[in-house]
């Protein structure tokens, strides 16, 4: 227990090192999600879309 | 210097393009587009309104890309856009006049830029009627005095190749017939001219391009042939 | 060249990749972490801040890549109209913004312990914030216009102009002395030399390794995501103009 | 040549027949640096303290606000269609146009930057090093300004937008300029400040006439 | 009333269409703030003295920018002769086009205000008297610089004429907004400045839209 | 309110003016100039380029102040400037179209400022052949479509004076038909409308009045009379 805390304060620099790997974490994640939603919209806008000019066509 | 001398050799010079083709937000305008001009010889631009006459004119004058085919200037592909500039002189909807400059501070200005001799101030101003406007400050002009002496400029510095775009718009009948004469002159000179104009009056015995005459096609830059593959 | 302004063959070369360079960010993310917080030894003189390097350096790396890869797209653009390779930089900018962000923010972090002051007005922090606002404008001059493809065509040349502060940020630390660190690698006559420990150079060739991979990987889904949005756009124009009104002879 | 001349004599005379211009400029630089003892107090050591960053700080933001119609009204009057179909080297128009626009807004902002020093209680041997910083350092700013200026045509509110291109560029500049009356006020010698400075504006002389005339190209497409 | 919702909407809707529009104007605001800890030295004591002000005096700035071109561009396109002839009381016309361009820009400004304010050292009691400040001062802002925007219409270089017409009369509001911050700090209550503010707007409210319509008028002749 | 059913009464109106003068940058453009036009009935202004067509229809309009005589609708003096506004439609040579907007919103937007109903935008963009175009942004239109956008507006909320300043600018053959046609429609219900133009296609049966046939007048803000006994 007394190790894990002690290495997650990081020798008293805990304040610092964390918010780093955290905003790290926190940009990543974001850039990831945010392409996939993105991607996943405009695939299903598509899909309409053909379906809907194939109905028009027929 | 060569813009000095190049009134000699208007006769020798032919302008075409062939093969054409170019986009304007997102929409091909115009594909497969064929022209000629021969010393001496005009070219009338016609269809309706949206067809691509300006777009026309402006891929001509090397200011509007265009995505297929290619110009050709004596033969020769049109390749170096400042060197095509120089021979031609572009009449465009904005007239590109300094409100704060008089008539003739106006032309000097132009003059100077091409090349041409002071002389010709003159003689433009007298062409167009502008010559009693001579030391007024331009924004005290009507819409068909500034447009009269956007027309002036083609006269200041000769150059082989004329392109108009509806040159007719505000001008009185005089102003018409004057038109008329210079593009007449021009091309007795050996010089050519296309003009994009709903109105036929200023060309005698030019040719006559009919534009977009086809459906307009769906561009943006890659076909649905192109992308067919991308997304998936 | 041509081969690649072809979306589709593009894109057959970047799906293909893509499961390598996916995978790749995978396992270098799972090596590299618990090597670069929890095995690895705290610096000397450093202490246990080091760990903010390995955030800290790959960032600044790949802000740096990003944008040389935005002005080299943006170039090949201008120079031969390639629309990919403009789709390529335009996917690439907003990355590589929030990239910058994080080598700043990451920076002033490590800068509070180490230098006692967050923010300090020196060659390198100053260029670097440059580069933060050139991707913003690159960004804002984007889609400033009504027709996009001036967009595209004014912030390649933004990003051209750009350019010139790539070196000033690399070579800010030679050129000017500063309180910043100097470059860890130095190139000389018989190979790479580093003045640091082998124990922290691996982490941080591992998280370095992780950030490009990943950065691969998420591009190859933003230029899918954009073609995608051509291809909408090509269908909603398809039906808006089939019979617009222009180029149909006058009856 | 001529080309450069021509247009310099152009725009020269645009500018004294409309002179209410150039002066304006000055008008804007004295008056927003007059706001800050309105906003911070009066009192002499806190403005002397700052008063060479906000005499550069106002320089900058006046320069930029006369730089946002550098090419506008050309633009919008067809004016730059012409001049790109001239036949000249873009470049060198351009050249003509900057040249202008530092002659009738850089030179009156460092003729008048002594006067307002004084006024926000600037120690007097700052007086020379701020003329001279100045001088160095507004042909980079109009160098600079110009390349954004004609990225921003056609854009609403393109003085916005140019401001968040431009200002950026112009910390460098700034971070120098400012040193150099710092640093003739602590009693260091300002000349590497003032030669980073001029090398700011040969490479800005070197690099922005091109960027400002492909900027220009696109812009009339 | 329908023609000032009319108006609204559709400047609104054209801001929305070019949303980078008033993001520009964030961006100015923050830039020209960052642009003083270059000039004046990062000294976390000396920037807090005179943050306050810095804040104002950018906002100001910015506020002026964007006015530029409130009327500009529907005077050159032919629109205002348009409105100007709608048979409508022209002064509602302009109080929908003022405050489309106020939630354009100015609250987009209060709401960045603080985190500026945090760059430059502010003390945090400081945050919400500025923003109040803002709140209450940004619509004279608006309102004031409509006149002028009106006045300057069919000028070359209208931007910099503007601030020389306006600036002036942007002084009371400056002195008093920055008051209200200075008042928070030193722990006197600074609800006399916000109440002046308040009057400033309640004024600046009845008379500009009348004046700016009186502007617009001799401007289309 | 009015605006809704002004319509109804527009066969009782008419519109005249009487000794107007006017002065534009220290000249005298016209003076003594009468014109007088009863319901359904259309004035053609004619003249040389400046000559004060425009000019005068902006008097007309009560945009530009004039310096002698006055104007009278149904014989009552203008004096409101709102109140007349309330009755005109003046398409000038700026076209006054919001390039962000599509075509439909530009049109709506003049419809709900002049409370015209929703129901009429379709209509006016029928008439001007812009029923294809309409979820175009305006950007994307050519110079004459954009001009029968202006056009358009003339249609969405009735008023019995239409003002036009050479409307057949940049027209298509097609166009200056549709725009012939709404003007003889407009008229048949009771209309009035003042053309300024070169070509006189598109007034049948209209009265001609020459602008400008005097030698225009030097005019300060004294005649050298007055002026004579004051500088010695
Ligand atoms: C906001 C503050 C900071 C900024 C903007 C910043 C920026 C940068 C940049 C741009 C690089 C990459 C340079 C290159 O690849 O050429 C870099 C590398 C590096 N930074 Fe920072 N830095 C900041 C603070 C710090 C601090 C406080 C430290 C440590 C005390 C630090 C240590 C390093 C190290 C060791 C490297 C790798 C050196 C190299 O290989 O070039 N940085 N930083
Ligand atoms: N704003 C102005 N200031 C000073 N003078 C002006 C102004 N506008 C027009 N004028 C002068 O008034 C005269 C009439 O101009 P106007 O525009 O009315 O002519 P027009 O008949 O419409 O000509 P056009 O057929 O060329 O359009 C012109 O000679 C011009 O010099
Ligand atoms: N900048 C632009 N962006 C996108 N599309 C454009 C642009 N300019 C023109 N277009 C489109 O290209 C087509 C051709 O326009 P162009 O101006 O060449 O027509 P035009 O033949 O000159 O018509 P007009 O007789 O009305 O002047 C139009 O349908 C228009 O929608
Ligand atoms: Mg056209
Ligand atoms: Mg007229």
């Amino acid at each position: 227990m007394d190790a894990i805390l002690n290495y997650l304060n990081m020798d008293g620099y805990a304040a610092w090192v964390w918010p780093a790997y955290g905003l790290a974490t926190v940009a990543l994640v974001g850039i990831l999600v945010q392409t996939r939603r993105t991607l996943k919209t405009r695939e299903r806008e598509f899909e309409t879309l053909k379906s809907s000019r194939r109905g028009g066509q027929a | 210097m060569d813009g000095d001398d190049s009134s000699k050799d208007l006769r020798t010079q032919s302008f075409s393009g062939v093969g054409l083709a170019c986009r304007r937000g997102g929409r091909l305008v115009f594909t497969g587009l064929d022209f000629s001009i021969s010393p001496g010889g005009a070219l009338v631009l016609r269809g309706p309104n949206g067809s691509g006459k300006t777009t026309l004119l402006r891929v001509m004058a090397g200011l509007t890309h265009f995505t297929a085919g290619h110009l050709a200037w004596d033969s020769v592909p049109v390749e170096d856009p400042d060197s095509h500039a120089a021979r031609l002189r572009f009449v465009t909807h904005l007239d590109a006049v300094k409100p704060a400059l008089t008539v003739t501070e106006n032309l000097a200005f132009w003059t100077a830029l091409w090349r041409g001799k002071e002389a010709s101030i003159a003689a433009a101003m007298a062409a167009f009627d502008l010559t009693r406007l001579a030391e007024f400050p331009a924004r005290l002009l009507s819409a068909g005095q500034r447009h009269r002496l956007a027309l002036a400029r083609l006269l200041v510095a000769p150059a082989p190749l004329w392109l108009l775009d509806e040159p007719g718009n505000a001008l009185d009948t005089a102003s018409r017939d004057a038109l008329a004469r210079a593009i007449a002159d021009h091309r007795a000179s050996g010089g050519m001219v296309v003009v994009a104009s709903h109105e036929a009056a200023f060309v005698e015995n030019g040719d006559t391009l009919d534009v977009g005459l086809f459906t307009p096609k769906i561009a943006s830059h890659w076909s649905d042939d192109e992308l067919s593959g991308a997304a998936e | 060249m041509h081969r690649f302004a072809n979306p589709t063959q593009f894109m057959r070369i970047a799906n293909a990749i893509y499961p390598w360079v996916a995978g790749l960010a995978v396992i270098l993310f799972v090596v590299g972490l618990p090597i670069a917080l929890v095995t690895s030894p705290p610096d000397y003189q450093q202490g246990q801040t080091v760990r903010i390097m390995y955030i800290h350096v790959s960032s600044a790396w790949l802000m740096m890549m990003i944008y040389g890869i935005v002005a080299g797209g943006s170039a090949a653009f201008l120079i031969w109209r390639h629309p990919m390779a403009n789709l390529v930089a335009k996917a690439s900018a907003p990355m590589g913004a929030i990239f910058t962000g994080l080598a700043l923010i990451t920076g002033m972090l490590w800068g509070q312990p180490m230098w006692g002051t967050f923010w300090v007005w020196d060659a390198r922090l100053t260029s670097t914030l440059i580069l933060f606002f050139l991707y913003l404008g690159y960004i804002a001059l984007n889609d400033a216009f009504e027709d996009s493809e001036r967009g595209d065509r004014a912030a390649a040349i933004l990003a051209l102009v750009g350019s010139v502060n790539l070196p000033i940020i690399h070579f800010s630390v030679e050129w000017w002395n500063t309180l910043h660190q100097p470059s860890i690698m130095k190139l000389s006559g018989d190979g790479v030399k580093s003045s640091v420990d082998g124990a922290i150079l691996l982490p941080l060739f591992l998280m370095m390794g992780a950030f490009t991979m990943y950065y691969l990987a998420v591009l190859v889904l933003r230029l899918r995501s954009e073609l995608l949005a051509a291809k909408i756009r090509n269908a909603r124009m398809s039906q808006v103009a089939v019979d617009a009104a222009v180029g149909q002879p006058a009856e | 040549m001529s080309v450069f001349t021509s247009i310099l004599a152009r725009d020269l005379r645009l500018a004294i027949r409309q002179s209410a211009d150039s002066l304006t400029v000055v008008a804007f630089f004295a008056i927003a640096t007059v706001l800050f003892p309105f906003g911070v107090g009066p009192e002499a050591n806190v403005l002397a303290r700052i008063a060479g960053g906000v005499v550069w700080v106002t320089a900058l933001l006046a320069a930029l606000l006369s730089l946002d119609r550098l090419f506008t009204v050309d633009f919008e009057d067809g004016t730059l269609d012409q001049l790109v179909l001239s036949g000249e080297p873009l470049s060198f128009i351009v050249l003509g146009k900057v040249v202008a626009h530092w002659l009738t807004t850089g030179v009156p902002l460092i003729i008048m930057s002594p006067i307002l020093a004084v006024t926000l209680h600037l120690p007097a041997e700052g007086y020379l090093p701020l003329m001279l910083a100045l001088l160095l350092g507004t042909p980079t700013v109009s160098l600079v300004g110009a390349v954004g200026a004609a990225l921003v045509l056609g854009t609403r509110r393109g003085g916005v937008l140019l401001s968040l291109l431009v200002l950026p560029l112009y910390i460098p500049v700034l971070i120098f300029g400012t040193a150099a009356v710092e640093a003739a006020l602590t009693g260091v010698s300002a000349t590497p400040m003032l030669s980073v400075l001029g090398g700011f504006a040969v490479l800005a002389l070197t690099l922005c006439p091109w960027a400002t005339a492909a900027a220009l190209r696109q812009a009339v497409e």
